[in-house]
């Protein structure tokens, strides 16, 4: 069942002219999806959730929740339940009485609010904090107030703008796992904004990438990660290597192009491609994919690494091959691997993809 | 690893519109954006506004195009040109005028801010008192407090004969006189103009911006004049436009350091030549001057953004390390519990002094307490202060209701004649009280559409009325300051979680407006308590409020009764002070204050 | 006030008062009134105003009169009310015993009081002896800066006593200039202008200025009364004696309003007045209290129809060419 | 040389007996350094940040820039660059004037300051936002702007508070280049908080791990994440396993435990680890460093997929290991792997390291 529709949506903010914020946007989000908004900031994911919050109107298009109209419906007459990106906490309130505050609208008796504002803290991990004011609370405090000022009032929609960008990682994992277990016990539809792709996939049904007001793809998280629909999609879901290959055959399926070593290689396509032997196809690979190897083999190219970052779980280098930058993770690099050093690449047929620019 | 299809499925690839949809026109987006109703009520703004316009329209707009069309009526042309002859007793009295109203401006604007920065941010010991006694000049009785500031710093004034005695010099010395004589009066009584606007909009401000420029590595007095000056912008426009307006419309202090040639005594004097269109025409060029500047005000206003846009809600917490701005805080503020109290206790002189027995002295010689005994005497010596209190009382309360509807109308919602409305609301503050009131006789004398039938004059509603009208702009305007500062954000976020607006409104946006509310509903009450001009022309026996009784005393020169039920009105004002900065603002200002001091 | 002329319990009707006398006296009037017609007794509303408010207010109100009687004004401020139709014309049983001058001719307002208008002094700073004699000794150089003077423009009394000087010497007031000259060297000697009759008895009392021109009721009054330290000169040439006067306002409780007016010309209550509040009646009276008898008055001849023509030129010419310009 | 040092500072908000928000902390950072604070969200990050750049002052101990004590000197005097963690940005001045601030102060000509917003600007990726209102930004465009006012003025010492938290993957990692650039250049002194681990790794000379206002470790990146000092920096930085094992055997350097499958081996361990035979070693190992076989030999435990997470590079499992929930991070999962299958974990003897509870 579909719950909330996005129809030809726009959004400009001046006048005529001018870019707009949001840009004919199509969305249907089915009832108890997590639906997540991902695209570079800026690209007009705020002034998304504004709308269907009933903040802003739409300049053009419709929203509809099931199958009413409710486009120019009052906010409160919504029932969304929104954590706004810079929080908007109740300065004069303490941190109770904002959590409180949406279950004192909703009539719920003292004894159940407070049992339930009690509740909603301890799932942020703030017990014990509601007495505080909010401006005695750190950053990341003040965000997980606002979260369960959401969260406590079960609202039909969850619309979620960055809740969690000023928490560790650990408690953002806690926090997240705690957002979806609600979310899937009560069958809350939710409309969330993240710049944290990894967040991005481990949570959402499905992913809908913005790039400048409009939307480049939707689909479920594997979809996008592993079939980018444009080189956009392919360098802003996680990190890809999007390098332009001359054509050497181009069948329904698959493109031949011919890599950087000279060998060819046959890459899965969309069927409307549209490329043609003697044009430059774009083929996207994943870092992660690469291999490192010093065999000389077909499908390998070699390089030289310009740039070497140890994050943690995996160590990135830059691998400069015949001009073009190409970016590989290794979680086992060979030992005492240094800028300068020459390399072999293993380039994966199976996770090459081809992509529109 | 899961394999690769080779096509993504088409129904997850956006179809590629061509143009985008075209938008519905500018003005239209804008209003319904910042309307947050439904379907129907795209008229909520409308609706909302409705009923406050043509309130305004009856009792200000109206009357003032009648005074307009009074002006013009026989020879307007001449009364008119009289303004841009050289020569004119007019022009000069403009010029005048607008000399005293700007001086007042800066000469309130540097005290009121002053003394807001030093209880605001200081605390010492005493600073409660001060504040509480912070409006006591506003509390004058006009009269009264007008001959206080004679009987002070006059030629014949304590001060300067003191200071003569002290000197021993053949001449007073320093005694005030002229123009310098009424800005001294006037900076005295509006500088709690500024001071309560900016004391509101320094509590609401969001401290971390003032942090940022320090960081930045601005000075003190560069923060102060590139962050926190710009910042309080909307609370020194509000300010800087009821003092203007007042001073234009001021009438005693001219009167007294015998400056005749201002806007406010031709207006008396052609009044009294029976000159009723040159009156008018005074009366209309002012009103012209005040709605001039202050759509300069407004425009100057709506340039910038002043909320704070800072994520979440930031520590009101700073620390400062030097003592010795707090002991210099102390004196300063010694300094102005002094120059405060001054005319204050000028009038406990006067009326603990027999009449007639203080005239060459510097002090009185005796004294006596018959001024109290005779005041007591009277059965209903009660009954002016209780009326007073009674009609500003309802005035207030009208004030504050209507005043922050309209403040937040013209701040918040889009609607065509916002500019309008903003206007009708101050013309009544800048008009001279005396034409205020016979608009108001003439509206309400018979019934009209306004007055929905009823004939007000002669009962005791048009006494409370006249306030509300007279002193709806202090509220409106100081209200209208604070909304500037309030993230609409807290609002939506209300709403969000169910609330109506309404609700809202009440338990969010208005609760943070509340220290500019209270702020205004102060002026409003402390004016109302001492309302003269208005109030002559339409009182009642039953009605008679503090001033008209004041007023008799003085015409009969009872100065030493008149200073007794002054000093009533004082203390009566002061409890109310008192009572209120218990209530909200003063508890929560003195705990910010003492942790900027730490 | 206002509205139909009989209540019908057979009561009376409710009678409003604006009047610019002072509260004692308004008071003790209206006491001796209920006194005498106890029906009247609760149903007596005094306001004091000022008499420039009354005219305000009276015309203000003209589409439904507030105020039934209008006590105490000048005579070109009830001139005015007159022509602007706001006063009820009858003929009371005291008419006929005033003199012309001092009462509308169609009987829309009566003189109550004359008001001389004569040179006030501190008597503290100043004896009798050295006090100036007549108007033209004001203009001696020995008085510079002494003078203090109720600001002109905005006062009636002082209205009439300027536009008096200048009338004395052109009679028919076709030549103002020589009035001008002399009243722009008394400028000269003015030290200040006050603001109010307070502000003026208090530079007098505090001898900011040692001499005035002020109406002989308010000089004994203020020293009699308030023990103020002033004394009076009647001046050689004469006082301008101005008229204080009262009307019935029209279309208010004419039946009351015209029973109180007779009152007020009640013989005993007038000598009274005259006794503790030092009024001259405008019509005679038996008794006269000692210091009126021994008032050796000697009224100025103005020609108030040249000075009630002129007023507004000649005094607006003073205010924007001779005020502080001498 | 030492540049910015914290001796014993701590930091009480409220009188007496609450607890401290910094408590005793030490630090001394290099001129030059880039140091991290990193911790979970209400540590004392921010409270320590300020204390530096001036706004607060400690409770007790003090603060020294090179050899001045700073500890009560007022915030303009300190010449420090700092990214609020609100932001804080002057709304009434555009984003132009916004960035100028600091310029306008140190007196820098009108053209050149002209020519460096406009630089910074474009550094953040706002070039042509000049004229803007602050109002009509974007969250992370007005993180940006906060962002490029503090660099710009090019301060003795940046500080900068969670300055990337509201902006997407490619962004912030392109930004915390152009940081650590310009950084670099003007050998500036840094103090960075971030609650992104993988930046941290990626950007800091050294790293303070932080808990309930205390230093629990101040070591470089690798230092850091390869040798934790105690189970919390263990598990707050990456992800991490730490096992509760029963000692065999307790040598110098070497402690010798017993795994789930019976298995003896000898785990690194610092000089001071104070066990001995038959107590119990907290043994940590990362996820990603556990392997998948469906060998048995020694040194490989077995257990139950209990969850399958999936978040681009690679995929979270947890298994049940004889009642302990192993996390395994695995970048190549067998293929068609679900919740419930057995699992054979290899905990390689090279990847553990002993830690303090
Ligand atoms: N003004 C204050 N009054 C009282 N307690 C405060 C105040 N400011 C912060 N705290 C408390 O001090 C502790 C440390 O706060 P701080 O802001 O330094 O945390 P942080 O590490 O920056 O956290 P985050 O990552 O969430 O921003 C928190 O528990 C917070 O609740
Ligand atoms: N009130 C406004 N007036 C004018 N332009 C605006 C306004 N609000 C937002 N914009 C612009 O619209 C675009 C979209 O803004 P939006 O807030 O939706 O971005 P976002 O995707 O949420 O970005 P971020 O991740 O940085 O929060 C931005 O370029 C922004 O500058
Ligand atoms: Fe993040
Ligand atoms: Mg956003
Ligand atoms: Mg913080």
């Amino acid at each position: 069942m579909i719950d909330v529709t996005l129809e030809s949506v726009s959004k400009r903010f001046s006048r005529a002219g001018d870019t707009a914020a949001v840009d004919d946007v199509d969305i249907t989000i089915a009832a108890g999806e997590f639906f997540t908004l991902l695209g570079p900031s800026g690209c007009g994911k705020t002034t998304t959730l504004r709308m269907v919050a009933g903040f802003y109107f739409p300049t053009s298009g419709r929203i509809r929740f099931g199958d009413q109209d409710v486009t120019r419906r009052p906010p409160n007459k919504r029932d969304t339940g929104m954590v706004f990106q810079n929080y908007a906490l109740f300065p004069h309130m303490s941190v109770a009485q904002n959590v409180a505050y949406g279950l004192k609208i909703r009539k719920v008796g003292r004894a159940e609010s407070k049992r339930r504002v009690e509740e909603a803290l301890s799932q942020v991990h703030l017990a014990g904090y509601g007495e505080r004011r909010i401006d005695q609370l750190s950053g990341g405090q003040q965000q997980r107030v606002a979260l369960a000022r959401a969260l406590v009032i079960r609202p039909r929609t969850l619309l979620l703008d960055e809740p969690l960008s000023n928490l560790d990682a650990k408690l953002r994992e806690e926090t997240r796992v705690e957002i979806r277990r609600i979310q899937r016990e009560a069958g809350t539809t939710s409309l969330y904004v993240t710049h944290d792709q990894a967040e991005a996939m481990a949570m959402s049904d499905r992913i809908a990438v913005m790039e400048s007001g409009r939307v480049r793809q939707i689909g479920a998280p594997q979809e996008i990660y592993h079939r980018p629909a444009t080189s956009f999609v392919a360098r802003f879901i996680g990190r890809s290597n999007v390098l332009s290959l001359p054509v050497l055959g181009a069948g329904p399926e698959t493109v031949t192009v011919r890599l950087p070593d000279s060998s060819q290689v046959g890459v899965a396509a969309p069927a409307d491609h549209g490329l043609a032997t003697g044009g430059t196809a774009l083929v996207s690979i994943r870092p992660e994919h690469i291999g490192l190897t010093s065999a000389t083999e077909p499908g390998v190219v070699t390089g030289r690494v310009t740039e070497l970052e140890f994050t943690g779980m995996s160590t990135n280098l830059l691998v400069d091959v015949a001009g073009e930058a190409v970016q590989v993770a290794a979680v086992d690099p060979p030992a005492g691997i240094a800028v300068g050093d020459q390399l072999g690449l293993r380039l994966p047929r199976e996770r090459m993809w081809l992509v529109r620019p | 690893m899961s394999t690769i299809p080779a096509t993504p499925s088409p129904a997850t690839i956006p179809p590629v519109t061509g143009s985008p949809a075209s938008s519905g026109g500018g003005r239209r987006r804008r209003f319904t954006d910042r309307f947050t109703g439904g379907t129907n009520s795209r008229w909520f703004p409308y609706l909302l506004v409705l009923p406050l316009a043509l309130i305004l329209f009856g009792y200000v707009v109206q009357p003032m195009f009648a005074t307009f069309a009074e002006s013009v009526g026989v020879d307007g042309v001449a009364n008119y040109t009289s303004f841009f002859t050289s020569s004119g007793v007019a022009r000069s009295s403009l010029v005048t005028s607008l000399i005293i109203s700007a001086a007042s401006v800066l000469l309130c604007g540097i005290v009121g801010v002053a003394m807001a920065f030093l209880l605001k941010r200081f605390s010492f010991p005493g600073r409660r008192l001060i504040e509480a006694i912070i409006l006591v000049p506003a509390a004058l009785p006009p009269l009264i407090g007008a001959i206080s500031f004679q009987l002070l710093y006059s030629e014949t004034g304590i001060l300067p004969r003191g200071l003569q005695h002290v000197f021993g010099t053949a001449e007073p010395v320093l005694p005030f006189s002229g123009i310098a004589g009424v800005l001294v009066v006037h900076t005295f009584t509006m500088y709690p103009f500024f001071y309560l606007s900016a004391a509101a909009a320094l509590a609401g401000m969001d401290p971390s911006v003032e942090e940022a420029a320090y960081n930045l590595g601005a000075g003190r007095v560069r923060v102060w004049r590139t962050v926190l000056l710009p910042m309080l912008t909307p609370a020194l426009v509000s300010a800087s436009l009821l003092v203007f307006m007042t001073s234009l419309a001021s009438y005693t202090a001219p009167l007294l350091f015998g400056v005749d040639q201002t806007m406010t005594m031709q207006i008396y004097i052609n009044r009294t030549n029976g000159d009723l269109p040159m009156a008018s025409t005074y009366a209309s060029v002012l009103g012209v001057v005040s709605v001039l500047f202050l759509l300069g005000m407004r425009w100057y206003e709506g340039r910038r953004s002043y909320r704070s846009q800072s994520k979440g809600v930031a520590a009101h917490r700073r620390e400062i390390s030097n003592p010795l701005g707090r002991w210099l805080a102390l004196g300063a503020s010694l300094l102005a519990t002094v120059v405060l109290l001054a005319p204050v206790a000028t009038i406990a002189l006067v009326a603990f002094s027999a009449d007639g027995s203080w005239t060459t002295e510097v002090v009185p010689a005796a004294y006596t307490m018959q001024n109290f005994v005779t005041i007591f005497s009277d059965p209903n010596a009660f009954q002016p202060i209780l009326n007073s209190l009674q009609m500003s009382l309802l005035a207030t309360i009208g004030c504050v209701v209507i005043g922050v509807l309209i403040a937040y109308a013209v701040r918040r919602l889009d609607f065509r004649g916002r500019g309008v409305l903003d206007v009708a609301v101050m013309l009544a503050w800048a008009l001279p009280g005396t034409v205020v009131a016979i608009n108001l006789i003439s509206a309400f004398s018979t019934g009209n559409a306004f007055s929905f039938g009823q004939v007000l004059i002669g009962t005791f509603w048009i006494m409370p009325l006249a306030y509300f009208v007279r002193f709806l702009p202090l509220v409106f305007r100081s209200s209208s300051a604070t909304l500037a500062q309030i993230d609409p954000a807290l609002e939506e976020a209300a709403r969000n979680l169910g609330a109506s607006w309404w609700r809202a409104f009440g338990s969010v946006t208005l609760r943070l407006m509340l220290p500019g509310v209270i702020a205004g509903a102060l002026l409003a009450f402390v004016h109302g308590v001492g309302e003269f001009v208005a109030s002559v022309l339409i009182y009642t026996s039953q009605t008679a409020p503090i001033s008209v009784e004041i007023n008799n005393r003085m015409y009969s020169f009872e100065v030493g009764t008149a200073a007794a039920y002054g000093m009533l009105q004082v203390i009566l004002i002061f409890v109310v002070m008192v009572v209120s900065g218990r209530l909200e603002t003063g508890r929560r200002a003195s705990r910010e204050a003492a942790q900027w001091t730490a | 006030g206002g509205g139909g002329d009989d209540a019908a319990d057979g009561s009376v009707e409710k009678l409003t008062i604006y009047t610019a006398r002072d509260k004692k006296v308004s008071t003790f009037v209206v006491d001796q009134f209920t006194a005498k017609f106890p029906e009247y007794k609760g149903k007596v509303e005094i306001l004091n105003l000022g008499a420039q408010e009354i005219l305000e207010r009276v015309r203000a109100e003209k589409a439904n009169p507030q105020a039934d009687i209008w006590w105490g004004g000048t005579q070109q401020g009830l001139a005015a009310g007159a022509s602007e139709d706001l006063l009820t014309a009858w003929q009371p049983a005291f008419a006929s015993k005033m003199d012309a001058r001092y009462k509308d001719a169609e009987g829309r307002w009566f003189g109550e009081i004359l008001l001389p208008e004569v040179i006030m002094y501190n008597n503290k700073a100043l004896t009798p002896e050295q006090a100036p004699k007549d108007w033209d000794d004001l203009l001696a150089p020995q008085w510079k800066d002494k003078i203090v003077i109720r600001d002109v423009a905005a006062s009636g009394t002082m209205r009439s006593i300027y536009a008096s000087m200048i009338q004395r010497q052109s009679a028919d007031g076709s030549n103002p200039q020589p009035g001008y000259d002399w009243l722009k060297k008394l400028d000269a000697n003015t030290g200040a202008y006050a603001a109010n009759p307070a502000d003026l008895y208090l530079k007098l009392s505090r001898q900011q200025g040692l001499l005035s021109a002020w109406n002989l009721q308010d000089v004994l009054l203020q020293a009699n009364q308030s023990n103020m330290p002033f004394g009076f000169v009647m001046p050689a040439s004469g006082a301008p004696v101005l008229v204080d006067g009262l009307a019935a306002v029209k279309g208010g409780n004419t039946t009351g309003a015209q029973k109180f007016i007779e009152f007020l010309f009640d013989d005993k209550l007038r000598a009274d007045l005259a006794k503790d509040y030092y009024q001259i009646p405008a019509v005679d009276i038996a008794e006269e209290p000692e210091w009126l008898a021994q008032l050796q008055l000697k009224p100025m001849d103005v020609d108030w129809d040249v000075v009630g023509k002129n007023e507004t030129d000649w005094i607006n010419h003073w205010n924007g060419e001779i005020k502080n310009k001498g």
